[in-house]
């Protein structure tokens, strides 16, 4: 790595003595001398094992739950169903009052995602607790299934989650989060081309060596110490208090060794219902995904379709943006209503675009609810929007990277989303990339300034 | 058979934070009685070395040198209210409330200070060894465990501080969608170059030359970590990785890291990072949040860097051998 | 349910437990020795984080049974460091900036510290083969690369 | 119910106890504890076998014996089993290759069991207590296999005339998106006197591609010649599609790394 101090140096503060220092890390000497504790390697006596049963369909009415055989297994301790559940319909970003409450904890009456929980079983082994999740027998009614975001958009689909009525989330502004900013329609009638084009993702999974995880210890007093690995101490403890309607003094949790997230750990899974093994059972308890949890059931990143249609001239300025985005939640909320609205902030990329019209959609469909992933919201839109950015550069026949330094947005540039810029340096990064990846651009876009329009 | 080449750019930028909830963190600095400073937090180090970062935030902004912080963070019992570790914000907003605590406590330590060397605290400085010194006076010192031990035992203060750093909600206007759901935005270029096998669609990245825009490399060998590792997965996003290979059909999805595909040691791409520091006005020295945005470039980079080399658009993610195959085909058949 | 007895060496010291029968080495040596250096990230055999040298060998100890073990010379990444100095390879992956969540980092060092055993110079694409049943989600594996082929060289400048 | 291991110092003893319900023999363990650790329940014995054949490499003039717990590390380290080390090497990570055994490997479904694939082109016999079978017919019958595997037999090429490829998707160990092995004889003037070839991933076991392999003899190994083999690589192939490739994708591909692999 080079740090490329001649940029920008006016602006930055010199004279520090730990700041700019590549210090040790404090933590490395625990990594490889196996030191470092991660919430798994605590292990107390007694502690029993959380297996979930889970769908095997991908919706599904449950016509009844018989776990007389599981309750009778050998080892086994505790059967939890949704009726154990004090607040069994949740959902976690209710803390920033985004609701409604979507999902169940264990499934109730209903199942909409093949894999989704149905019954935990706490047993003295890993083993016992197999097989008698084996045991359980439930009956289902399988129910059409939606998969696709175009067909569940369609009148007549079949309706994935009753508690949103319909297969899209309902922000304030209606079916979809908007961006409008001047006049989409007469900057294509201006525009000397018009290009419109679809981009997909599928699902992608985090895939942390540690998977989620935590092991709950009662203290004797009525309080529970949780040792997670959640990426988000109080986030997840406050909505353990509202699963469990427990107060929040009772909930000790402990974590900040984590061993991977990259998002994936910001849900609110495994946490609440340990506690209430831990509480109904007075035993420790540890759940722990399965790999196989990890990548199936653990929330990926959503699968999103982005449709893009540009008016760009001939000189290279785009005039008009107007995007669709569609974010793939799957069953239910989690985090995706708020990545598809900071998905609609982010679409115009980092280019200053004088008509702009957003529409980002949350919807859902019978799979693996998805929620936050390293650059939620925006990851998938950077994949579409650079390479829409491409093909307008070859559209009017003009170097890609030249086109970009024609649109870069610079400081005091009005974002479509109403925000000025500040602090940008999109244009100093494509100056730099020039130098490095020999991608010579005109003297034009090298004497060009992040600062001001005019240098 | 035919190994074609070619080469992509992306340009980007990133959004610091999560606003449209309010973004706050909370941190407490505190003296030990021998001047050792203990930073309670209830952040999450997710690998990305977030406890370093906050004790080198500290150390510089008292005084001191790192080795003389603590870091006891993710212990709701102890550590005050963290928003969380996500979108890019544990530099950012836990490092101004750490900043905001520790410059409440260097204030104390300040006093306590000038009482013992009968001087106005304002006339102090730290020389980051340890010591505070007299400016223009720096024969006239005293060291901060002698402060410390000063505080706790003969003056009764606390060398300790608050830190509280909020971003306030923003709630998007209905028919504009007029928000701020972030602050600072950190910036990257990406050129990728590749090779094609036209006959099994396989393509290897042979180079990605990364520059990136964060702001102010606070520990640059961890920012290093951090924007070699995400390049690779930017990488791996581009070429590999799914839950579900035939979305939308729901079969096939992989169970392990066999069926999931991600680069391995044998695959990696000659990676070259080049940094740039704009410092932004809210961050801590001038920080934003790196830990995400370095892996978004390289997926349309190499996109496009696809596209350059065997002039098919794969504009589904993950770009596999199979859709080049079936792109290739379709282009042959006209 | 059936005990059955292990005995093994691990890194040096002896150890005796009694186990269900069926219990892996990893639970083994986590759940009743007190070693947590393994670590469990996928029970599969498809991650290398539970990697440990059975008799010279590297082995997965998720997929391998403690009973199978008796009377083996096991050794893991706990009992690398001897009298609190870190081993060449240890020292190295601490000064490459090699690990980040830390959490397949032992597993890499017992992969490595095979490869290192058998072989005093290794190439890069020896290294890559030694360090591919591990998996990385942080580092890219570069920087493990060359903190491997770092210890390499210290390693055969102090037996040079 | 818990899992239980059984040890055995003699096959014989061994195959009496796998008769009863519930019961896997454990070789590696890559496999079988793997299965347990995801939660099969339905095994809840394990045995295993203490025999020292089972873990011997015999190697005397072309004919070859690998007892069924020989790993694959064991392989690629024989300096006389050289030709087969890059089958072996293709099998896992280094410590999987310390406990993936060759009586593993041919009950491993696709896309794993490479190192069946070579043993395929080899027209290998497999043996039982019960006697020696043909691999062929012995991996047509695998899944309803109940004698312990003691070995494999078979006569070991020379390096020339076998050759072993495994395409994947991830370096240097990924799982297969397929695997050849070829094994040509050929006349002083390079025509191919005769071919078995072998194919993993193209069906849901090893399987030989007979029509491929027919069309080649009398050719010699240029582009030209081995077109017409090429084109019927993929007659009687019904691949797995799984999450590596679709079965579209491997049928699409085979005759490319077949034709790269023989003109190699």
């Amino acid at each position: 790595m080079e740090l490329r101090k001649s940029y920008f140096a006016d602006v930055r503060q010199n004279g520090l003595n730990e700041i700019g220092q590549p210090r040790p890390r404090l933590d490395s000497p625990g990594h490889v001398t196996g030191k470092t504790a991660y919430f798994a390697d605590r292990n107390f006596p007694g502690m029993l094992h959380l297996k979930m049963v889970r769908s095997p369909h991908h919706h599904a009415r449950i016509r009844s739950i018989d776990t007389s055989e599981a309750e009778k297994h050998p080892g086994v301790v505790k059967v939890l169903t949704a009726k154990d559940v004090p607040h069994n319909v949740y959902t976690i970003l209710i803390l920033i009052q985004i609701g409604p409450e979507d999902e169940t904890v264990l499934a109730d009456g209903k199942v909409r995602w093949k894999g989704e929980a149905v019954v935990a079983v706490l047993a003295e082994t890993e083993r016992a607790a197999q097989e008698a999740a084996a045991k359980v027998k439930v009956d289902y009614e399988v129910l059409p299934a939606v998969f696709d975001m175009e067909e569940a958009l369609k009148p007549g689909a079949p309706l994935v989650n009753e508690y949103h009525g319909q297969n899209y989330y309902l922000y304030d502004s209606g079916e979809c989060r908007k961006v409008r900013f001047g006049d989409v329609e007469a900057g294509f009638g201006q525009a000397d081309h018009i290009l419109e084009q679809s981009y997909q993702s599928s699902p992608i999974e985090h895939a942390p060596t540690e998977t989620t995880g935590c092991v709950v210890a009662p203290e004797g007093n009525d309080r529970f110490t949780c040792y997670t690995n959640t990426q988000a101490m109080f986030f997840t403890l406050d909505n353990a208090s509202i699963i469990l309607q427990m107060p929040g003094s009772k909930l000790h949790f402990v974590g900040g060794t984590v061993g991977g997230g990259f998002g994936g750990k910001v849900d609110v899974i495994v946490e609440p219902i340990a506690i209430l093994g831990a509480k109904l059972t007075g035993r420790p308890v540890c759940f722990i995904y399965s790999r196989e949890e990890e990548m199936q059931i653990s929330s990926p990143r959503a699968a999103e379709k982005v449709v893009i249609k540009d008016g760009v001239m001939m000189d290279g300025r785009i005039v008009a943006r107007k995007v669709t985005g569609y974010t793939d939640a799957g069953a239910y909320s989690r985090h995706s209503p708020y990545g598809a609205q900071k998905g609609a902030a982010h679409y115009p990329g980092p280019y200053t675009i004088p008509n702009v019209w957003i529409d980002t959609y949350c919807v859902y469909t019978n799979r693996t609810p998805s929620s936050a992933m390293r650059g939620f919201g925006v990851t998938i839109g950077d994949f579409a929007l650079e390479v829409q950015m491409d093909k307008l550069a070859r559209l009017i026949g003009m170097d890609p990277l030249e086109f970009r330094f024609v649109n870069a947005y610079r400081d005091g540039d009005m974002k479509a989303h109403r925000q000025p810029t500040e602090g940008a340096a999109l244009i100093e990064c494509m100056q730099e990339a020039s130098r490095a990846a020999n991608w010579p651009v005109a003297e034009k876009y090298m004497a060009m300034s992040s600062y001001t329009k005019g240098a | 058979m035919a190994i074609r080449r070619g080469r992509g750019v992306a340009a980007i930028n990133y959004p610091t934070g999560m606003n449209l909830g309010g973004d706050p963190t909370q941190a407490l600095v505190h003296s030990t009685p021998t001047g050792n400073f203990m930073v309670t937090l209830s952040s999450v180090d997710l690998g990305q070395g977030m406890k370093q970062i906050m004790a080198q935030i500290c150390a510089e902004t008292i005084g001191v040198p790192t080795d003389r912080v603590i870091i006891d963070t993710a212990d709701t019992d102890t550590g005050p209210h963290c928003m969380g570790t996500f979108a890019s914000r544990g530099t950012h907003r836990a490092g101004n409330a750490v900043i905001q605590a520790a410059k409440e406590a260097r204030q104390v330590m300040l006093e306590v200070a000038a009482e013992e060397l009968e001087v106005n605290a304002s006339d102090l400085e730290t020389d980051g060894q340890g010591n505070i010194l007299v400016k223009g006076a720096p024969q006239k010192s005293i060291s901060i465990f002698d402060v410390a031990l000063s505080a706790h035992f003969k003056r009764g203060r606390s060398i300790s501080g608050r830190g509280m750093f909020l971003i306030p909600r923003s709630y998007p206007e209905k028919e504009t969608g007029a928000m701020k759901p972030s602050t600072c935005y950190a910036h990257a270029c990406t050129v990728a170059e590749v090779e094609v096998d036209d006959e099994t669609g396989e393509v290897t990245v042979l180079t990605v030359k990364n520059v990136f825009e964060i702001g102010r490399a606070l520990n640059p060998k961890m920012v290093e970590q951090q924007l070699v590792g995400g390049s690779w997965m930017g990488i791996s996003h581009a070429l590999y990785e799914t839950t579900e290979p035939y979305y939308p059909n729901r079969d096939y999805g992989g169970t392990d890291f066999n069926q999931y595909l991600m680069p391995g040691p044998g695959d990696l791409a000659k990676t070259e990072i080049i940094v740039l520091e704009r410092p932004s006005a809210d961050g801590p020295f001038g920080a934003k949040g790196p830990g995400e945005m370095c892996a978004n470039p390289q997926i349309p980079a190499v996109a496009n860097a696809v596209f350059d080399a065997v002039g098919v658009r794969i504009d589904t993610l993950p770009i596999t051998p199979e859709r080049i195959m079936r792109a290739l085909k379709a282009q042959a058949a006209g | 349910m059936a005990k059955v007895p292990v005995q093994f060496t691990l890194n040096g010291s002896e150890k005796a437990e009694f186990v269900d029968s069926g219990t892996t080495l990893l639970h083994a040596l986590r759940d009743k020795i007190g070693d947590t250096s393994p670590k469990g990230g996928c029970h599969q055999g498809t991650c290398g984080a539970c990697s440990v040298i059975i008799d010279g060998e590297l082995r997965l100890s998720c997929l391998t049974l403690a009973e199978t073990c008796n009377g083996a010379d096991i050794r893991t990444t706990s009992g690398l460091a001897e009298a609190g100095v870190l081993h060449p390879l240890q020292r190295a992956f601490l000064d490459a900036f090699a690990t980040q969540c830390g959490f397949c980092t032992p597993g890499m060092i017992m992969a490595a510290k095979v490869l290192l055993d058998h072989t005093a110079n290794p190439s890069r694409e020896e290294v890559v083969e030694a360090l591919s049943g591990n998996i990385c989600r942080c580092t890219g594996y570069e920087p493990i690369i060359q903190a491997v082929l770092t210890a390499a060289r210290a390693n055969s400048q102090n037996a040079a | 119910m818990t899992l239980a291991l059984q040890t055995f110092s003699t096959v014989k003893d061994a195959n009496m106890a796998l008769q009863a319900a519930g019961t896997r023999y454990l070789g590696g363990g890559t496999l079988v504890v793997r299965a347990a650790n995801e939660g099969d329940v339905s095994v809840s014995s394990l045995v295993r076998v203490t025999e020292p054949s089972l873990s011997a490499i015999a190697v005397s003039g072309g004919e070859t014996r690998l007892g069924a717990s020989v790993t694959m590390a064991a392989i690629a380290r024989h300096p006389e089993l050289a030709a087969l080390a890059p089958a072996a090497r293709a099998v896992g990570g280094p410590a999987i290759r310390n406990m993936a055994t060759v009586g593993g490997n041919l009950f491993a479904p696709a896309p794993y069991g490479d190192f069946t694939v070579a043993m395929l082109a080899l027209d290998a016999i497999v043996v039982t207590e019960d006697g020696q079978v043909p691999i062929q017919t012995f991996l047509a019958g695998r899944d309803a296999s109940r004698a312990i595997v003691t070995g494999i037999t078979f006569v070991l090429p020379r390096a020339e005339s076998f050759r072993f490829l495994k395409v994947a998707r991830v370096k240097p160990k990924g799982v297969s998106v397929l695997s050849i092995a070829t094994l040509l004889q050929r006349a002083a003037d390079g025509t191919v006197t005769s071919a078995r070839i072998a194919l993993g991933c193209m069906a849901d076991r090893p399987m030989r591609a007979r029509a491929a392999e027919r069309a080649l003899l009398g050719c010699r190994l240029t582009a030209e010649e081995i077109a017409p083999a090429l084109a019927v690589a993929g007659e009687g192939t019904s691949p797995i599609t799984d999450p590596i490739a679709s079965a579209w994708y491997r049928n699409e591909v085979l005759p490319v790394h077949l034709g790269r692999l023989l003109l190699a």
